[in-house]
């Protein structure tokens, strides 16, 4: 049995080392988010096959779910970090002396695309 | 009320956690609950306006829900599985974005269905504007089971959500 | 013995679900539907494994392993919950940002693939 | 310039392996590290100090003075970071100006995951605050588990409504706080005739052996850098989310 946990380990590590593809190439940077969040996910329960095989699940078990949570909220960070670089910067808002011409306008971007339709 | 009850649950979290029962530990357990529950006394039951009851129904409710749920996420795994292991993946994805509005009304509802939504056969949220829900669909397939027969009314995911947090018929 | 045969049988399932999100990963043609693949086989098979290791864990059932249990079905919780939001969170980023769209039909309303789009994606 | 970095890093790298090379082998047991010093403590360390962890009896009280001047280190850096940073004047630390409005409306999701795994991650965190005597954890994993709680409050929200709910003046109150509380209860025990940081002295003050007063030391010294470190973390994210100004996160 503890060879057969050996070996869904190293298999799980290949299929990540897999996915690491996605990460170096992805055409995009929120496809290698996507593939760092995978890489992720797994990681956690890795841990745990870690501690099963060590028999200590219950101190390995705080360290994957430690793991799970800041892998979650790295996730989000980066995705709304790329969300906002990738939006123009709105210009600063002056309330100070009033301008002899008329007031700048802010230009809000465009948020939405049309790219639906009906099915 | 909704402190009391965040108390309890987090009192019985630390338990489980922790595992040991001696008086310092429990006391520990019941001053971190405490703070917790005053940090965070509007996050778990916010906008929460049930009475004890109401709650209890809502949760058997959910329970069904749920295991409904899990047989359409072991669904959509199997679509996803097939679909990218399939050698003719291309010729049988045709990806759209749709568009519909939901009934729901309070956020946790719309919480629990853009999540239903994103674990069943096909289908991703991708974005919730105000009541305004886009998805995407793998396939026609996939859009045409979450929308029901008319795009804009609501599907079979819509009704059993609604069912439960609002008690409509299901 | 029957026990050890359904840990392998959850475990192997579980493992064949991360190749096939690997293999969509790595094979779709775009962003969206890559989230589909990753989205969706990522919660199943982190369950599935979990449970196989649960059962294995239960083989010898006392106290602390039946705690470690319960704690481990904690874990399979939150990914239930902490997986769609990724999942929604990162597909939400990438439409926001306007990042190339691969669809069937040609010309109009073939979604986001402009120039100007590509060349943003490569300053970030 | 890039390539000559590489050169001089690979170079780094090598001379480095081979100063390694002369050390000894992993858990070689004929090492002096092994035969002298590792011996002692895994014998003494449980009833010196009651404490089943030895690396948390090493970390927080044979080694106490390295700990706490670590946690100094991490309390400069978010001063640093702060200094280099914040461009206000003192008198705005409290008031903000609106989110950025095209979020509005869009975050459904996102606040209903928070909701539910906030308060549980908080518990989590006191919780590994509270173990580290038995298992793999205490101030610095506890402490940043319940800091990453309130940076998924602000991506989840907003960073006001983070703001308003912990603001800044008593996130660098806590900053410095558990810093001055490791510091303090070192400071007590030498007011009690003992050393600096040594713990046996507080068993007067609490009633309790000298060993268990080592552990509840510990735990003490833990929860102070717990705080710290939750803080810096905390001011570290409010600093750069928003460049300084704290108007609006990401």
């Amino acid at each position: 049995m503890e060879q057969f946990l050996i070996a869904i380990g190293v298999a799980i590590l290949l299929l990540m080392l897999t996915s690491l593809y996605r990460v170096v190439r992805g055409p995009t940077v929120i496809d290698r988010i996507l593939g760092v969040n995978v890489i992720g996910t797994k990681t956690a329960v890795l841990i745990i096959i870690i501690g099963t095989l060590s028999a200590r699940v219950e101190m390995f078990i705080d360290i994957a779910l430690a793991y799970a949570l800041l892998n979650f909220i790295t996730t989000i960070a980066a995705a709304r970090f790329y969300q906002r670089q990738s939006q123009p910067v709105l210009p600063e808002v002056e309330e100070a002396e009033p301008a002899p011409s008329a007031p700048p306008t802010v230009e809000h971007p465009k948020t939405t695309g049309e790219g639906s339709h009906a099915a | 009320m909704a402190a009391v009850v965040t108390f309890c649950v987090m009192f019985a979290f630390w338990v489980v956690m922790s595992g040991k029962l001696d008086l310092f530990h429990l006391g520990m357990g019941v001053m971190a609950s405490a703070l917790v529950s005053w940090l965070s006394r509007d996050l778990l039951f916010s906008g929460h306006t049930k009475t004890l009851g109401g709650t209890l129904g809502e949760i058997g409710r959910f329970l069904r829900y749920a295991g409904w749920l899990f047989w359409q996420v072991v669904l959509a795994n199997v679509h996803i599985a097939g679909l990218s292991l399939s050698p003719r993946a291309m010729e049988r994805i045709d990806p759209r974005i749709i568009r519909f509005k939901t009934v729901l009304k309070t956020d946790f509802a719309r919480f629990v269905l853009a999540n239903s939504i994103t674990l069943t056969p096909g289908t991703v949220t991708v974005r919730i504007q105000d009541d305004t829900f886009y998805v995407h669909a793998i396939n026609p397939q996939a859009a045409g089971d979450l929308a029901g027969d008319a795009v804009g009314g609501p599907g079979e995911m819509e009704r059993w959500v609604a069912w439960i947090f609002e008690g409509g018929k299901r | 013995m029957l026990l050890d045969l359904v840990v392998v049988v959850l475990m192997v399932c579980g493992l064949l679900l991360f190749l096939a999100t690997t293999v969509g990963l790595l094979r779709f043609p775009d962003f969206y539907t890559r989230v589909h693949a990753a989205g969706k086989g990522d919660t199943l098979s982190t369950v599935l494994m979990l449970g196989g290791l649960i059962i294995y864990l239960l083989r010898d059932f006392n106290g602390e392993t039946a705690l470690t249990a319960v704690k481990l079905s904690l874990i399979v919780f939150f990914v239930f919950i902490a997986s769609p939001t990724a999942t929604h969170a990162i597909i939400d980023a990438g439409y926001e940002s306007k990042v190339p769209y691969w669809t069937r039909r040609k010309g109009a309303g073939a979604g986001y693939d402009g120039p100007e789009r590509r060349r943003q994606d490569r300053q970030i | 310039m890039k390539r000559l970095t590489l050169i001089i890093l690979a170079a780094c790298a090598l001379i480095m392996l081979l100063a390694a090379s002369d050390l000894p082998d992993w858990a070689d047991p004929a090492s002096p590290a092994s035969s002298h010093l590792s011996p002692g403590f895994v014998e003494q360390a449980y009833e010196a100090t009651h404490t089943p962890n030895v690396v948390t009896a090493v970390l927080a009280d044979y080694r106490g003075y390295d700990t706490m001047f670590e946690t100094v280190v991490v309390f400069l850096a978010a001063l640093i970071i702060m200094i280099i940073l914040r461009r206000t004047p003192h008198r705005r630390f409290c008031k903000i100006l609106p989110h950025r409005p095209q979020r509005q409306g869009r975050d459904t999701v996102l606040k209903g995951a928070a909701q539910l795994i906030i308060p549980v991650m908080q518990v989590f965190a006191l919780y590994v605050l509270g173990h580290g005597h038995y298992s793999p954890g205490g101030g610095f994993q506890g402490g940043v588990i319940f800091g990453a709680s309130f940076i998924l409050l602000a991506l989840c929200y907003n960073l006001e409504f983070t703001i308003n709910r912990f603001r800044e003046r008593i996130v660098l109150l806590c900053c410095a706080g558990g810093a001055l509380l490791y510091a303090g209860v070192g400071a007590l025990c030498l007011a009690m005739g003992w050393n600096f940081l040594g713990y046996a002295a507080l068993a007067g003050i609490l009633g309790v052996s000298e060993a268990m007063a080592r552990s509840h030391g510990i735990l003490l010294v833990e929860v102070g850098v717990g705080i710290t470190v939750m803080a810096v973390m905390v001011s570290i994210y409010y600093d750069l989310a928003s460049g300084g100004d704290m108007r609006e996160g990401l």
